[in-house]
């Protein structure tokens, strides 16, 4: 009982993956200003933001629905802190496992993204309402190629357990080579899952202020951000445990080092991709999903469709 | 209307994607912009009223501060005018100098212009480098006239600052540094598949609707109308330079952004035949305090299209009358028909586009006397004894930071 | 002949109550003044006949008893018509030149707003330049006016 | 619509090429900037020059600059620092040289009244009570 709390709370999770989060967000952020010849910000900057936005006074406008408006941010993080539980990290095998817990993981993270949209819908202002219907519009465009680039090596591994996956490409080592494509079709749709440019359109600062955020403020808000964050390491963790399961056989320092490697990894990729390019509009969002990266998601699928037939 | 489901969103008078207060209300059905309703006049400070109770040097500052961006624009043209009426010959140098720092402003007005629309189209990276190279100009002007912006370098009869030897080298090697990146610049603006999605089709106006609604500048010039004052009337040093006058028959904003750039490798030639040729001379002849009556209409051709002023002079040391039209009024017509029909992710940098500058375009709070204007520092007073009352009661004392009345 | 005596020649050849009228005061710049009566049409036969292509601005002034306007038509060739004319102050009526120039609505909602002119057939829109809740009948750019008003009204 | 070849991602060589440089920031206040020559600062007035005419005053772009006559017969500038636009016109205008820009731009003050210097004869100007 204490041990699951441990584990619940502590490491691996809320405390330590808070940790992780404001890590990879300043990591993010740094990255980003160094690829833009700035010096950008220290490392308690993630921190500092958290604190600052704790200590604010919330705003609840009037017309909102306070009941809505405050659950929709507590729901999208626990469901982000939930799924990292049933993510192999640093060895084979995750905390939890079951037959099918892919499916359940990427449904949780889901979930924020719906949360995302109840919040910003109930907070009745205009700005948050169209920046939540971009929000489900966008989220109809990257899952399916994400659930596609994660089927495939699930499909090569023949298990819907991320733990069995992660078995499989132990005892098949560089196997997870033929899964680069669909690695870089789950980046790319990643992308648009933590709302980072060239797929920030639920929040197009430039377009409708915040988006969905915009009439969030204090705690709410610092919530939110922290979402965000913590996504991106749940993501980030997902992507490695599917597409670059190496190195997970080694002492847990050894492992926690080439997992913590992963994950920046991860997060450099995401940093250079939204360096590199202008937001595109929803319109053109869309087309590129389901007309360029489906179509290699599935050329992903075929490849390792036939990789099975030839081996096994 | 109600039963065609539109609704009204409104940017402005402050949104993230306007840099000066002004307010859009655009009609959306979904993500289309159905109409669009302008409200301009946030800005309004009463300049041209303002005018008429100074002298005319100290209009030469205050027309320089209509616009920060285009502030060498306004000074220019005012002077301008009123040498007109006085009949006084500008020494060769003068307006030799004068096209040097026009050309320079136009460079970092054009580079700062691609930044905001790479932010606007959520391409922060483009801003950050064209901001950074945008320094280099910003550190010549500052060293020519002494002032990054406002570069206070005009007088009635001439400029105040003359250029040393030792300045032109400096400028010369800034050029190629410039020019090297410029070229790098319209590759990207050019290649970048992100951003030719963002740009290209995008606020449309066709070479008839844009003489129609008499767009200037490099709106007009980006759908093939060649305007262009520095050619057509011509001012300063301008009639002695050998440049291209910059058109595109894109219709859009990438042809707005590829005009741009463009320009800027024009002005690099205008800038290097204006320091080759620099006449040797005085800078300034003597202006009188009273000016003739009479009146003068100026042109110039600012970085975002034509700016006109007109001088009525009555014989004392203050304008009869001072009129300011700057290049967006002119361009504001064109901007509401290039919305209509667009998404709304579009209006960012369709509005950007023109290169609104709303402090321009208002010019004229009001001229209230200097000691009346103290309620302001009342108030502002007021809020801070209030924040730090507020902070006292959650135990931060700040009020020996600073002497409280 | 220059161009602009060509085009002084064959404005005061179309009107002759405009023939000493017109002055040329330097390279491209043509004065012309015209009463309000026959504006319309001596406006009109510049933007048609002599390719004046663009309104570039209007000035109001205020002349003691009557409102001076001033038309700056400018056409490609770089040369600008400055066609003046007056209304008087007590009858500040005016129709708008939109039709010819959509343009135009900004400088005439400036004459409304800065000036008091009436200007007849605007299309309906916001004012401009001055805020929605500014006094009635304050018009700043009249002479003799003075900012005091707006120190009262906000005392009340 | 396309036009002619495109790339996408046209700037990551060069971003990658930044990542690696020193970045262009210059982290005021820790590293000071040098102001140019030319630049026009807050200004210093040098009394035994002043023949009290009054021409900095008259030509004021926003009435920032008073100059007075101390009891000893000398001149003193009273001038508002917010007020000024740092023209340096009143330079300009000076037919005696008595006022002078310098680079000095740190001039931010808590209050208001910090900002309305008196600059005499004294031996160093003094912020008015």
């Amino acid at each position: 009982m204490i041990n699951t709390l441990v584990s619940m709370l502590i490491f691996p999770g809320f405390l330590f993956l808070s940790v992780l989060a404001l890590a990879a967000e300043y990591a993010d952020r740094k990255i980003y200003a160094r690829l833009q010849n700035r010096v950008g910000p220290p490392y308690f900057q993630p921190l500092a933001d958290l604190i600052k936005l704790v200590a604010k006074a919330e705003v609840i406008p009037e017309d909102a629905n306070p009941q809505m408006f405050k659950l929709a941010p507590l729901f999208a993080l626990t469901a982000a802190v939930t799924s990292i539980f049933y993510i192999p990290l640093w060895r084979t095998g995750a905390l939890y496992s079951f037959t099918g817990d892919a499916i359940v993981v990427l449904y949780l993270l889901t979930i924020p993204t719906l949360c995302f949209f109840i919040g910003g819908w109930y907070s009745s202002s205009l700005f948050a309402r169209i920046g939540s219907v971009r929000a489900v519009t966008a989220l109809f465009s990257y899952e399916v190629p994400l659930f596609i680039g994660v089927l495939s090596s699930a499909m090569l591994a023949d298990t819907w357990s991320l733990s069995g996956m992660t078995i499989f490409y132990e005892d098949h080592p560089w196997f997870w080579l033929f899964n680069l494509i669909g690695f870089g079709v789950a980046l790319t749709a990643l992308l648009g899952k933590l709302e980072k440019g060239p797929f920030d359109i639920p929040e197009a600062e430039t377009e409708i202020v915040a988006g969905g955020f915009t009439e969030y403020s204090g705690r709410f808000l610092a919530i939110l951000r922290m979402t965000i964050d913590i996504e991106m390491v749940v993501g980030a963790s997902l992507l490695a445990a599917v597409f670059l399961p190496f190195g997970l056989t080694f002492n847990p320092v050894i492992g926690f080092i080439i997992y913590i490697c992963k994950v920046l990894f991860v997060v450099a990729c995401i940093s250079l991709m939204r360096t590199v390019m202008a937001r595109l509009r929803i319109d053109q969002m869309i087309e590129f999903c389901w007309k360029y990266l489906v179509p290699l998601g599935i050329l992903q699928l075929l490849i390792n469709m036939l990789l099975k037939g030839v081996i096994f | 209307m109600a039963e065609e489901k539109e609704f009204r969103i409104p940017i402005g008078p402050q949104h993230p994607a306007l840099k000066e207060p002004v307010s859009f209300s655009l009609a959306l059905r979904g993500e289309k912009i159905m109409g669009v309703d302008v409200r301009l006049g946030y800005n309004h400070r009463g300049i041209e009223k303002a005018c008429e109770e100074r002298t005319y040097l100290q209009d030469v500052y205050l027309v320089e501060r209509i616009c920060g961006i285009c502030s060498h624009s306004h000074s220019t043209c005012f002077v301008q005018a009123v040498e007109e009426i006085a009949g006084l010959e500008v020494p060769k140098r003068a307006l030799y100098i004068r096209t040097l720092v026009a050309e320079l402003e136009r460079i970092h007005s054009h580079l700062l212009w691609l930044g905001v629309a790479g932010h606007e189209i959520g391409f922060d990276t483009l801003l950050m480098f064209t901001w950074r190279d945008r320094e280099v100009v910003m550190d010549i002007l500052a060293m020519l006239t002494g002032n990054r912006v406002n570069y206070g370098i005009n007088t009635i009869g001439g400029v105040r600052r003359d250029i040393r030897a030792e300045d032109i080298k400096e400028i010369l090697k800034a050029m190629d540094i410039l020019e090297e990146r410029t070229k790098y610049y319209i590759e990207v603006a050019t290649q970048e598949t992100t951003v030719i999605q963002r740009l290209s089709g995008v606020g449309i106006i066709s070479k008839e609707d844009a003489i129609k609604l008499g767009a200037v500048g490099p709106t007009a010039r980006a759908s093939g109308v060649a305007r262009d004052i520095r050619r057509d009337d011509p001012y300063a040093a301008y009639a002695e330079m050998d440049f291209n006058v910059i058109t595109d028959d894109h219709n859009d904003v990438y042809g707005r952004a590829v005009v741009r750039l463009k320009e800027l490798l024009e002005s690099y030639k205008i800038i290097r035949q204006s320091v080759g040729n620099l006449p040797e001379g005085p800078i300034a002849v003597r202006a009188p305090r009273k000016i003739p009556a009479g009146e003068a209409v100026s042109r110039y051709e600012a970085p975002r299209g034509e700016d006109m002023h007109y001088v009525k002079a009555n014989g004392t040391d203050r304008p009869e009358r001072v009129k300011v039209r700057a290049p967006t009024l002119a361009n504001v017509q064109a901007v509401r028909h290039m919305l209509r029909d667009r998404y709304l992710a579009d209006m960012p940098i369709v509005v950007a586009a023109i290169d609104p500058c709303f402090s321009c375009t208002d010019r004229l709070v009001s001229i209230r006397d200097m000691d009346k204007g103290r309620t302001d520092v009342i108030e502002w007073q007021d809020l801070r004894d209030y924040s730090i009352e507020w902070y006292k009661k959650r135990g931060v004392d700040f009020s020996r930071m600073g002497k409280i009345k | 002949m220059s161009e602009e005596e060509n085009i002084k020649q064959r404005l005061a050849d179309r009107f002759s109550f405009l023939a000493d009228k017109i002055t040329i005061k330097r390279a491209r710049r043509l004065f012309l003044e015209v009463s309000m009566d026959n504006f319309s049409e001596v406006f009109d036969h510049a933007i048609k006949s002599l390719d004046f292509s663009m309104l570039s601005a209007i000035s109001g002034l205020d002349e003691g008893d009557k409102f001076g306007l001033i038309y700056h038509l400018a056409s490609d060739a770089g040369i600008m018509l400055n066609i003046k004319t007056s209304i008087p102050k007590d009858a500040p009526i005016l129709q708008t030149v939109t039709g010819y120039f959509p343009s135009a609505e900004m400088y005439e909602r400036e004459m409304v707003d800065l000036l008091g002119i009436n200007v007849k057939g605007l299309p309906e829109g916001n004012r401009y330049p001055l805020p929605d809740d500014w006094p009635a009948d304050q018009y700043p750019l009249r002479k003799g006016w003075k900012s005091d008003v707006l120190d009262n009204k906000e005392n009340k | 619509m396309v036009f002619g070849r495109t790339k996408l991602g046209k700037m990551a060589v060069e971003v990658l090429k930044t990542f690696f440089q020193k970045p262009n920031t210059i982290l005021y206040p820790a590293e000071k900037i040098e102001m140019p020559d030319k630049f026009r600062g807050k200004l210093v007035f040098y009394p035994e020059r002043c023949i009290g005419c009054q021409l900095c005053v008259k030509d004021c772009p926003s009435n920032a600059i008073r100059i007075k006559k101390q009891e000893g017969g000398k001149f003193e500038a009273e001038v508002d620092l917010d007020k000024c636009i740092y023209c340096a016109q009143c330079v300009d205008s000076c037919p005696k040289k008595a006022l002078e820009a310098t680079k000095d731009v740190e001039l931010a003050q808590l209050t208001h009244d910090k900002l309305k210097v008196i600059l005499n004869a004294g031996p160093e100007e003094k912020p008015q009570k």
